[in-house]
């Protein structure tokens, strides 16, 4: 039983990575695998939706930095959204709500940037 | 488990062996969860202590088990009348050297790896934390939760 | 937990210990839920599992261990290839004799008591069923869910 | 900490016992006093709402069959609404579908007898 998926939706500058799942170990390849494919400069915004997203725990943390890592590197801005409070809180501490900025749901985290886009 | 001001509660012990394989730390969770919530300890405090548990079985499979899928993890839970207590024993020989606070910048630069949040999650998400060895069962983990004084009824 | 047709995956197994208490017997579910996602057990058959396991965990308490609150019931969970087992042990003599169907009509015309549903839902909700007394353990209920054949991938 | 709470409502002939938490051994007294101001032939329909408890034990289903066990004796109704696919599967094992009817939500379960009431 594989416990989490990842769905990437390409529009534009937009790339949105809707995950399901653990945020894990075990997700690392997946992920990854998705980023890949917009780790691209004509990708300029990423949006990693985490509403499906239950846990989370310090590898999946490492696995975020390492793609904030890369989004640097080409000037992409990550955003996220539906982040549990439990988890928007983790995120605070470890920093990561400095560089990524969190919505409630991803209408709002798409909403500045079709703005941008149109 | 409503508590009067005059009856002394006895102490609870709930214990749990887990194999040293990733995912199996969601019934370490799980289980501190529902003690939490007989504990009376709110909702938001409960996710803090079970992200704890969670990342202290987790390196107690990794660093204290080297993953060996046959050597369990052990969790014991002590519901006492202050405090929820969680005990995660490993057989390693322990930490050797508590790590520095891990800083996000120096990873996004590369100067340090992705990796090494755990204790600094720990840490930071419960009341107590105690790191030892015990004769018996190797190293231990014990994390502490305060619980409100009991109300009266 | 993806198993490949080839690969010989291990046995896991997790142990819990609980004391005689009610309400305790939901972190022996909550394990039992967690083991049948891991399994990939569909949700349905795992509710049918959960309330098998909690009570099968009531009667160790009540009718085993006299709900004597230092005794524990202990449970063992073994992830095998193709079943989940759950190993319920109390302290006590064990069932004398199996008791009869339960028939709600004569509950509602006061002739029979209106408990006694337990034994009846555990048989009726997993796929086998196994009451034993074990010399090391005491009395033990075995409750048994076939895992469908690993998917190939 | 207490997992169970019920609470009453009275309207003409009927009564609705919205339950929340666990319906085990510990939530007896609370439901038998419940019942107990409703247990009179003034009352002729009794609406059971369970879509705020999640676990019910064997325990809970006696405390419901000694409840239709004295609404029985007085002529009264009792229907029941809320329960999760599982537990309306255990209602059915047990036989008290055949002497609880179930419906969706609390408005469906009402629809009938306000009309009756009407
Ligand atoms: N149970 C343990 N036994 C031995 N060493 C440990 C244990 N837990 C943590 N450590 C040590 O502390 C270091 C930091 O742990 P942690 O903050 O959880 O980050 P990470 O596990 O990602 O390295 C580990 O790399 C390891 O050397
Ligand atoms: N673990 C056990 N040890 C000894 N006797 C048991 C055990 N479980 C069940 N029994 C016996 O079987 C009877 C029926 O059990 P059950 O169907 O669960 O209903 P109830 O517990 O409500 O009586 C019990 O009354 C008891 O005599």
């Amino acid at each position: 039983m594989e416990n989490f998926q990842v769905h990437l939706e390409l529009d534009g500058a937009i790339a949105t990575l809707k995950m399901n799942g653990d945020l894990t170990h075990t997700a690392e390849q997946r992920l990854i695998n998705a980023y890949d494919k917009c780790a691209t400069p004509k990708t300029k915004h990423i949006v990693l939706d985490f509403s499906q997203v239950e846990y989370i725990n310090s590898a999946g943390m490492s696995i975020i930095i390492s793609m904030l890592t890369r989004a640097q590197e080409i000037q992409q801005e990550i955003r996220a959204c539906g982040l549990s409070p439990h988890f928007q809180k983790i995120f605070n501490m470890v920093g990561l709500s400095k560089y990524i900025m969190h919505f409630e749901n991803l209408q709002d985290a798409l909403q500045g940037l079709h703005a941008q886009k149109a | 488990m409503k508590k009067t001001a005059s009856a002394k509660s006895e102490e609870k012990i709930v214990r749990l062996m887990i194999p040293s394989t990733f995912g199996y730390e969601k019934i370490a969770m799980n289980a501190a969860a529902e003690l939490a919530e007989i504990a009376g300890i709110p909702p938001d405090r409960s996710q803090d202590l079970c992200t704890a548990t969670a990342e202290a079985c987790i390196n107690a499979m990794q660093h204290g088990n080297k993953m060996s899928p046959t050597t369990s993890v052990d969790i014991l839970y002590y519901l006492k009348d202050n405090t929820l207590e969680i005990e995660i024993y490993d057989h390693g020989a322990g930490i050797q050297k508590h790590p520095p606070k891990p800083v996000l910048e120096r990873k996004l630069s590369k100067k340090d790896a992705p990796r090494g949040w755990g204790i600094f999650l720990i840490e930071n998400l419960v009341d107590q934390v105690e790191f030892g060895i015990s004769s018996r069962h190797g190293h231990v983990t014990r994390l502490i939760m305060k619980l409100q004084p009991a109300e009266v009824v």
